[in-house]
């Protein structure tokens, strides 16, 4: 691993360089809130945001993807048959990404990507997406990343991360996609080294761990607020579904979609099938556990009648099977936007202790 | 702009004007072809779906047309429908849907001269306003859609923002 | 029980609104009708109007659904250019010759398309139009007539009268026309005879004082009627006759010969006239608002229910004037103009219309119209002149006016009175068919009844009523062979289709050159076979013809078809035809689709041949769409039980019940009083002059002793529930059982086990409901009532009449004050009864002593009908009538023991004071507003109290709701023969239900999906039937019903407008036939192909 | 102007003072309800985790009342969590959850007999994303001056359909916890003025400008459906957006599919819609769908002189009708 100081002044015409060999998402602020979308020409992502209103999971789960295409008119060739839809998985870097966004892609890959199943929208995406990390120096209230295995300054899920410092980007170049990212942005050579000719750039100093080290641990001691679910590992998955706090833990609970559509690790989806006159679609979109379509049957009956059953469904996802299936954590990375966008307060914060420390029959 | 033939999705209440629209043809009186005859009872049985889904296919007008106040073959169903067809059409107005997009008549099973004239102003008025522009959806073969992006649309917000920042 | 001598069938003469609804009620009763009918078409004059009073409904939106039923009626045989000419046997059992012109067109091969009428070179004058128009010598009257089949006019038609031609023959795609058709002689058994000839109207032509024949300015008030009408010659523009110019004054000059001996011998009153002139007026208001229209009358009779309010709102909201004043001539002024102000003459838009007005000319032909006087040139406009005096200012104005109405009369027709002469009906003096109050639509000789203006000027409303009254009293006398001579429809299997993949037939019709001439036909139909799921199609020359259904019904069994599309005409006349000739083949008749593609095709764009054609393609694969999504629906049989429940033991109600025990049902009548007779038994007189003691007291015993009513008395109804067919009511004694026979109250739950105490409480189950719950007399609040005992009501004095109270022998002076609680702000309707009451009270009184001086103050004298002769016999006996004004009520004073009226004399202007010995307050009839038994069977009170019928014009016994019928005061006040006569009518509204023991659910019905209902109850908001309702668990069943608070449609009360499927926000409800997927496929296929 | 910063200080602790005592009362009758067994359960408002946030709360026991509390940020409309429930349910109501409560009646959601209402004076409720917005505590401003008397809290602070309130006092209630607050008497010139200014601008624009408005505005929509799960009005088994037998909308995020869900989900509450805000208090991405709604209301309020939940005797305007409605729109 390899460390990179950039001086700020530079950044942006680096940016506009890498378009050559890349498609640029970033985050950009619309209306009063940022998200992440391609980035066209000229345009620069906001290396200032806060955060994003939405994860930037779209960039590779896009809330509604086409598959397929048909035609039913029987006068064409190939009707009725579905064709795949056109995609275009040139290379493309998202700049920016906090750590945890970054850190819930890995989570994502874990279901879209084993041994039983290989999404191909999924992995075609991702694989092409190189993330430019940008560590956070100001985590806000919501934030409670360090305690889901992740943190501000986790480069465990990003190419390149940067950190803020000063006048400069100092950038972790943790993956070879990082420094081909690095290179295309004529802030390195082809290999990743520094030859002197770009100035502005170069190697950090010495110290510079340290100093990151510092700036992680500032940042890290922003974060007040923790979860804890080692318990929850140990208690029978029985044992908390039927625990007592259910129905009272969803009782303000909406059921709207917001948590699941804001959050970085929501992963799942719908298959529709659309017609016009005689065109058909078959795309893939964003569902949501809290509604009650998700998992009505056929035949009318609904295994979740009932509100709250739904909300169980959520963290008992989140916070239990996850963490029974892959035992790699919880399936949560502590953005907060869930906690900050809920409209009736539901905090997965208290949920995750509740199930973790709570005591009943 | 004159080659211009709107498509006019045309719902008549089976008592009263679908009734006008035959002593129209009986009388032999002339209006232009491009309205869409849809039967139903009452004018009350129409309901915004209708109205919305037109639209989204494409319609370049709509006419909805039943019995005059009082000679509802079901009582009252013309009452209700004038309240929700107020509402409607300002609603869609609100929206942007232009005037003169959507129509809405009282005509007698015995006003058959109505009836075509009625026929012939709405044809004119969604002629001179041409093709419809909101409200459809796209050819689901559109590639946009297939993009691997979310919210990656013509309407996008952003790629508007930055096209007015060019063009300043 | 079967009796051989009765024949089962009835004879309608007269195929008007009044004869339409008697021959429907009967043959829906199960008796067979012929409807003799003189002209080619039935509808009479309703079919002319344009607009109805007061309500203005278009008229022949409400009628044709009722046209199209007779043309349909399997058990109504139309004989149609036909007259009586002689009628032997009795009651029970008649012969009839019936004389039938020749037609010269096959009905059964005619398929209306007009072909022959566009050839045909002859031009006549046209009668549906009040000959301001042309028609041809071949012809149907209006496009809506039933039959819809042409007839050539012999008298006119050149190939008869010259003896060449034959353009039609040649024309006929059809091959309808047929030269050598002859005349018939039929002879017809039928068991009754009811006479609906109708009337005709007063013709002014030869009484110079109306101007009518010098000018054409002038017009009756059936010529203006077409004038408005949409329809009409004018397509509905208001224009000066003479010269087409845009009329800026219009007069009505009301009792043209009605009202009237000197000009002509009609002393009665038209009863229709002052309502129709306020409806002309106010639509030629609407048409243009800145015209001036004065109506010239001498008492305003707007007596009928919600009359008056439109008589109020065409003064104060639409600006007519009104003028009280007997126009006593009128003559024309011609005035030169200049150019310049001549701009707005000759803007008649329609090009026929002014075709139409040359044609007069070309032609050739005498009409009436002919001799009058045009403005030949068109600097010279005309105007009328009216001098007439004008009571505020006391002068005698001279005004000008653009057009002129005549509000004509009803006359009986010479030939109506020579066929009752013959027969041997009595007839009135003035000369309408005899009937009695107590037997208002039986006539002198048994075995006739009548309906409508024959037995007396009426409105739409009164014929209808007598109608049903008639029907009543025709089925009655025939009840032992009911049923032995209708046809049923035989019932037929039909193919199990459910789960089949969609088979559509797609059949396209040239209808001869109507549609092929302009249409490419192959085109469609090949476009057709490209369809999906379109697995056979084909052309017809004609679809409709015989051979071609049966063409296509061998198709549909053989192609395994189970759709079926015909793209030809309208649904709304061939629909019936072609779902039956699906039906034939085995498939559910709903699975049927229609496409119009001449009416709103061929017929309409007949320069634009390639858009027409692709306007059918696209109406054609819009069909299609729909089919597939189209399910077999059924249609549910609903029992009907067969007792009745009368609420109401007054003259109404009793008639109703005794009308049909008669036939043979179970009724009930429940009285709240402890004895029958409700109001009647304090009334003395008819206007008819009989005695309503006497009458009364037949009939309560008549009902007392029958073996089929039950007379519950003293009882009020606690609870209703069900609906059409099979309602429980539950009834409850004012005493228990012990005390009910000391009370007078009936005892309820003795009739199993004796006299029991306890609650004295009974549920009854019955099929059909009749209210009669009649209405009272209001107490006067003013003219100082209750404070000196020489003043009584107009009720009390009928029962001083009744007691022969020596008081009025007394009175040397008698006093009647009119209108006291009616016509005013809090009560603005008029109570119809009191001006007639308190004629014949003044009458009798003047009979019991004829040197009474007796004064009548009055506001209008509404003493419409033949008692208006009435109104003569009192002025001629010396009663004073005098006239006061709202702003100047009389007032009433007692001082010195002497009783003073002061009123200020109309035609004095100054007050008078009248010393009384007697005062009477006409006061008005109030209703109950029940609202607890409205809400009991979910019917409507209106504003002022009394129920709403389901149609004023044509419903006025019925309820929206079915099952449930209306009759007497309840209904809006009215006398003892009309009282009488809609509770025949109601009965017999009641009997059409009872007579089939079961009834058909329509297919094309809603229906709720409970598990998406969100019971929000907005459906049963806006249902006017009270189809849907929200389940309620019965409690003694114990556990809750499944979808609790979840709405459900009674299949049998729903008529399929869909207004609740629209306003269904959750989606819960669909309307079969016209879902939302079947509705959406068809805009989508709309605009995608 | 430094009487004004004071004032606004003043303003500060008036509201926590009235907060306080109102939280006591709310307290007080939740648990007397309980004991009295007047109602099965109590639903109110708990703390939130964060500053700014309330939950609302079901309270079964009469122990568990000092959970209640009343403070600005009770946003939500607790109409939507009475809806449907079938145990005897006490709720404390402003004015608008009242509106909401009696539309509920009317609809048949609840009866008014299972009902118990906590009748609260409302005082207005502070934009969820006044913070984001820099919020201007302590700033006064010019409207807040001429507000004084009407509202306690600073004006641009107010969530948006407070500031317009019609009915801050519950029209329909079992007890007060408070003296009703002093309503603002309206002229309907003054309601078609202010209530509707938002609307009363986009109408004002040109057509074409109007839809792309819209289209703008619903650019960020993920169709998340929290307005309309927010809305105490929304409560069909299956939502139109949901069906399937037709699928007439489609379910991806295409904005003409967007923009149908928000036009017809607004058109299901013309003359239903009270303006209780939930809808935009709840929407994550902060999109004005009241703009569609009032729009409705406005209509609703001109032609029929409705306003939606202020009577139990009505019910709404599209299951009514007047002989004499307005139909010049009408051929």
């Amino acid at each position: 691993m390899k460390i990179i100081k950039i001086d700020k002044k530079l950044w942006s015409d680096g940016v506009e360089k890498s378009r050559a060999a890349y498609r640029l998402i970033g985050p950009v602020k619309d209306k009063e809130f940022h998200q992440f979308r391609e980035l066209a020409k000229g345009e620069q992502p906001d290396m200032n945001y806060k955060n994003s209103r939405l994860s930037p999971k779209s960039i590779a789960f896009p809330q509604s993807e086409t598959m397929f295409l048909y035609d039913l008119d029987e006068k064409a060739e190939a009707h009725h048959i579905m064709q795949d839809a056109p995609k275009d998985y040139s290379p493309r870097a998202v700049i920016g990404i906090r750590p945890y966004d970054a850190k819930a892609f890995k989570i994502l890959d874990l279901n879209f990507n084993n041994s039983d199943y290989q999404d191909p929208y999924w992995i075609n995406s991702y694989n092409c997406t190189t993330f430019i990390g940008l560590a956070n120096s100001s985590p806000d209230k919501f934030d409670f990343s360090t305690s889901c295995g992740t943190g501000p300054f986790d480069d465990s899920a990003v190419d390149v991360l940067l950190v803020d410092y000063n006048d400069s980007y100092l950038a972790k170049i943790m993956t070879d996609k990082g420094s081909a990212w690095l290179n295309a942005a004529g802030f390195t050579t082809k290999n990743g080294e520094i030859d002197g000719t770009v100035k502005g750039v170069g190697e950090a100093e010495e110290d510079i761990y340290e100093i990151i080290e510092k700036l992680k641990a500032d940042a890290e001691a922003k974060i007040t607020s923790k979860v804890a679910f080692d318990k929850i590992k140990e208690k029978s998955i029985l044992d908390i579904f039927n625990a007592p706090f259910w129905e009272d833990i969803a009782f303000a609970c909406l059921n709207c979609g917001t948590c699941t559509y804001s959050c970085p690790t929501c992963w799942c989806f719908d298959i529709q099938d659309e017609t016009k006159g005689k065109k058909g679609i078959r795309q893939k979109n964003w569902d949501s556990c809290m509604t009650s379509l998700f998992t009505v049957h056929a035949t009318g009956h609904n295994p979740r009648h009932n509100d709250w059953e739904r909300t169980r469904q959520r963290f008992m996802h989140k916070l239990k099977y996850f963490q029974d299936k892959y035992n790699q954590g919880i399936m949560c990375v502590g953005c907060g936007r869930c906690v900050e966008q809920c409209p009736a307060n539901i905090d997965i914060r208290n949920i995750c202790n509740q199930m973790n420390n709570g005591e009943w029959e | 702009m004159s080659e211009f033939e709107p498509k006019i999705i045309t719902i008549l209440c089976n008592w009263c004007t679908y009734g006008a629209a035959d002593l129209a043809g009986v009388s032999r009186f002339q209006y232009p072809p491009n309205i869409r005859v849809i039967r139903v009872p009452c004018s009350g049985r129409v309901s915004p779906k209708m109205i919305l889904s037109a639209f989204h296919n494409g319609a370049d007008g709509i006419w909805i047309s039943g019995c005059h106040p009082g000679d509802c073959h079901y009582i009252t169903g013309n009452y209700y429908a004038r309240r929700k067809f107020m509402l409607l059409k300002n609603f869609l107005e609100y929206n942007g849907i232009e005037q003169g997009r959507i129509h809405f008549s009282w005509i007698s099973s015995a006003e058959g001269v109505k009836f075509a004239e009625v026929a012939r102003d709405v044809v004119e008025s969604v002629r001179k306003l041409g093709p419809a522009k909101y409200f459809i959806k796209k050819e689901l073969d559109d590639n946009d859609l297939c993009s691997c992006l979310n919210k990656s649309n013509p309407d996008n917000n952003l790629a508007k923002n930055i096209l007015e920042e060019q063009a300043a | 029980m079967s009796n051989n001598s009765v024949t089962g069938a009835v004879l309608v003469a007269g195929g008007g609104i009044g004869g339409i609804q008697a021959a429907l009620d009967l043959a829906n009763s199960g008796y067979y009708v012929y409807m003799v009918e003189k002209s080619p078409s039935i509808g009479g004059v309703m079919a002319q109007l344009d607009k109805t009073f007061p309500t203005n409904d278009c008229s022949m939106c409400i009628m044709s659904p009722k046209l199209v039923e007779v043309g349909r009626h399997i058990n109504i045989e139309l004989i149609t250019l036909a007259e009586i000419k002689d009628v032997r046997g009795g009651q029970g059992s008649f012969e009839v010759d019936v004389f039938q012109k020749a037609r010269y067109v096959d009905m059964t091969k005619c398929i209306a398309c007009g072909a022959c009428a566009e050839k045909c070179p002859k031009k006549v004058d046209d009668l549906y139009n009040a000959g301001l128009a042309k028609r041809k010598a071949i012809y149907v009257p209006y496009p809506q007539a039933v039959p819809l089949k042409y007839a050539i006019d012999a008298d006119n038609c050149i190939r008869f009268t010259k003896g060449k031609c034959g353009n039609c023959e040649k024309t006929c795609p059809a091959g309808a026309i047929n030269y050598n058709d002859k005349d018939k002689n039929l002879t017809l058994k039928v068991g009754s005879i009811i006479l609906a000839p109708g009337f005709n109207t007063y013709n002014p032509s030869g009484k110079a004082i109306y101007n009518y024949d010098a000018s054409k300015d002038v017009v009756t008030s059936i010529e203006f009627e077409r004038y408005l009408s949409a329809s009409g010659p004018n397509q509905g523009h208001v224009t000066r006759p003479s010269d087409n110019a845009h009329p800026h004054k219009i007069a009505w000059l009301q009792c043209v010969g009605s009202r009237d001996i000197n000009t002509c011998g009609n002393g009665y009153c038209s009863s229709v006239c002052c309502m129709y002139a306020i409806k002309q007026a106010i639509i030629a208001k609407e048409h243009d608002p800145s015209l001036e229209c004065t109506v010239f009358y001498m008492d305003m009779r707007t007596h009928g229910k919600g009359f008056e309010s439109c008589y109020n709102e065409a003064k104060d909201k639409h600006g007519i004037k009104f003028v009280r004043c007997k126009v006593h001539s009128l003559f024309t002024q011609e005035e030169k103009i200049n150019n310049q102000e001549n701009l707005d003459i000759g803007s008649v838009e329609d090009k026929d219309a002014v075709e139409g007005k040359k044609s007069v000319e070309d032609s050739g032909e005498q009409s009436a119209k002919k001799s009058k006087k045009e403005s030949k040139n068109k600097n010279i406009k005309q105007y009328q002149v009216l001098n007439y005096f004008d009571e505020e200012s006391g002068k005698v104005v001279t005004d000008l006016y653009d057009i002129v109405v005549l509000s004509v009369g009803m006359e009986i027709s010479p030939e109506t009175k020579a066929l009752a002469e013959k027969i041997g009906i009595g007839l009135t003096d003035s000369g309408f068919i005899k009937t009695s109050s107590f037997d208002p639509v039986a006539t002198t000789k048994d075995g006739f009844y009548v309906c409508g203006a024959v037995q007396g000027t009426k409105d739409i409303p009164q014929s209808v009523v007598e109608a049903g009254g008639a029907a009543m009293r025709a089925g009655t006398a025939l009840a032992a062979a009911r049923n032995t001579l209708t046809k049923t429809t035989p019932e037929r299997t039909e193919i199990d289709i459910k789960g089949e993949r969609p088979r559509v037939g797609v059949f396209v019709c040239h209808c001869g050159s109507n549609i092929a001439s302009i249409i490419d036909v192959a085109a469609v139909r090949d476009y057709a076979a490209t369809l999906p799921y379109v697995e056979y199609v084909a052309t017809n020359m004609y679809s409709c013809s015989q051979d071609a259904q049966d063409g296509i019904a061998n198709i549909v069994k053989e192609k395994q078809l189970n759709r079926m599309i015909v793209a030809a005409c309208s649904p709304r006349t061939h629909e019936p035809l072609f779902q039956e000739t699906l039906l034939s083949a085995g498939i559910n008749k709903y699975l049927f689709e229609m496409v119009n593609i001449r009416n709103h095709g061929s017929w309409v764009h007949k320069d634009y041949p390639l858009e027409a054609t692709q306007k059918a393609k696209d109406l054609v694969r819009m069909a299609v769409a729909k089919s597939v999504q189209l399910e077999p629906l059924a249609e549910a049989d609903l029992n009907i039980d067969q007792n009745v429940v009368v609420i109401g033991g007054g003259i109404s109600g009793m008639t109703a019940a005794k009308s049909l025990a008669d036939q043979g049902y179970k009724v009930n009548i429940i009285e709240q009083n402890t004895s029958l007779g409700g109001q009647a038994k304090n009334l003395y007189q008819t206007a008819g002059r009989a005695m309503i003691q006497e009458g009364l007291g037949n009939l309560t015993s008549q009902i007392t002793s029958h073996e089929n009513i039950t007379v519950f008395t003293g009882a009020e109804i606690e609870d209703v529930e069900g609906f059409v067919g099979n309602f429980k009511t539950t009834i409850s004694s004012c005493c228990d059982s012990s005390a009910a026979s000391k009370c007078g109250c009936s005892s309820l739950n003795s009739d199993k086990d004796g006299a029991t105490s306890g609650t004295n409480s009974k549920t009854i189950e019955h099929g059909v409901t009749i209210i009669a719950t009649g209405a009272s007399e209001l107490k006067p609040t003013e003219y100082m009532y209750g404070k000196d005992k020489r003043i009584v009501t107009g009720i009390e004095l009928d029962k001083m009449f009744i007691n022969n109270d020596p008081a009025l022998t007394a009175a040397k002076s008698a006093v009647f004050i009119q209108c006291v609680g009616s016509r005013e702000l809090q009560r603005p309707y008029c109570s119809r009864i009191c001006c007639s009451h308190s004629v014949i009270s003044a009458l009798h009184l003047k009979e019991k002593n004829p040197d009474m001086n007796i004064f009548i103050l009055y506001r209008d004298i509404r003493t419409y009908g033949e008692k208006e002769l009435l109104y003569k016999e009192a002025r001629e006996k010396g009663i004073i009538f005098i006239r006061y004004d709202l702003a100047n009520k009389p007032e009433v004073s007692v001082g010195d023991g002497k009783l003073n009226i002061k009123v200020i004399d109309h035609v004095l202007k100054m007050p008078i004071v009248i010393e009384a010995d007697l005062l009477t307050l006409a006061s008005a009839v109030v209703p109950y507003k029940d609202e607890k038994l409205a809400q009991f069977f979910k019917v409507p009170l209106n504003e002022d109290g009394f129920f709403v019928e389901a149609h004023v014009k044509l419903a006025p016994s019925d309820f929206a709701t079915d099952g449930v019928f209306l009759c007497g005061l309840a209904h809006y006040p009215k006398p003892i023969d009309e009282s009488i006569a809609q509770a025949q009518a109601a009965a017999s509204s009641a009997l059409r239900l009872l007579s089939k023991k079961t009834i058909k659910t329509q297919g094309t019905i809603a229906e709720v999906n409970q598990t998406i209902c969100s019971g929000c109850g907005v459906c049963l908001s806006v249902c006017p039937y009270n189809a849907p309702s929200l389940r309620v668990s019965n409690q003694n069943e114990g556990r809750p019903k499944p979808h609790e608070g979840k709405a459900e449609i009674n299949p049998v009360l729903c008529k399929g407008c869909g207004a609740c499927v629209s306003s269904c926000r959750s989606g819960a409800l669909k309307l079969k036939g016209f879902d939302d997927g079947q509705l959406l496929a068809m805009i989508e296929s709309a605009m995608n192909f | 102007m430094t009487m004004n910063i004071n004032q606004s200080d003043i303003n500060k602790k008036q509201i926590d003072i009235i907060n306080q005592q109102y939280t006591e009362k709310i307290r007080e009758a939740a648990k007397r309800i309980l004991l009295e067994k007047k109602a099965d359960v109590v639903i109110g408002f708990k703390n939130g985790t964060e500053p700014m946030k309330t939950e609302p709360c079901l309270i079964t026991k009469a122990s568990d009342v000092d959970k209640l509390i009343w403070n600005e940020h009770c946003r939500l409309n607790l109409a939507n969590y009475v809806k449907g429930r079938k145990d005897k349910v006490a709720v404390v109501a402003k004015g608008c959850d009242s509106r909401n409560l009696v539309n509920h009646i009317i609809e048949k959601q609840i009866k008014r007999e299972n009902l118990y209402i906590i009748g609260v004076p409302c005082n207005g409720m502070v934009d969820k994303f006044v913070n984001v917005k820099e919020s201007k505590v302590g700033v006064e401003s010019e409207t807040m001056q001429k507000n004084l008397d009407v509202f306690l809290i600073d004006r641009d602070m107010l969530q948006d359909n407070c500031k317009t309130c019609i009915s801050r006092n519950p029209v329909i209630f079992d007890e007060m916890i408070a003296e009703p607050v002093k309503e603002r008497v309206w002229t309907k010139e003054e309601k078609l003025k202010e209530r509707f200014e938002s609307v009363n601008k986009i109408e004002a624009m040109a057509e074409s400008d109007r839809w792309s408005f819209f289209n703008d505005m619903l650019s960020s929509c993920t169709r998340c459906y929290a307005c309309r799960n927010a809305c105490s009005l929304c409560y069909c088994p299956t939502c139109f957006v949901d069906e399937s037998r037709p699928q007439w909308v489609g379910k991806g995020v295409d904005p003409v599919d967007v923009r149908t869900y928000h036009f017809l989900r607004a058109f299901h509450c013309a003359g239903r819609c009270t303006d209780c805000g939930a809808c935009e208090a709840a929407c994550p991405m902060n999109i004005k769908v009241r703009l569609f709604t009032k729009k409705l209301d406005k209509e609703c309020f001109e032609s029929f002189g409705w306003e939606a939940g202020m009577s139990l005797d009505e019910r709404p305007p599209l299951d009514v009708y007047k002989v004499n409605d307005s139909e010049n729109f009408i051929r």
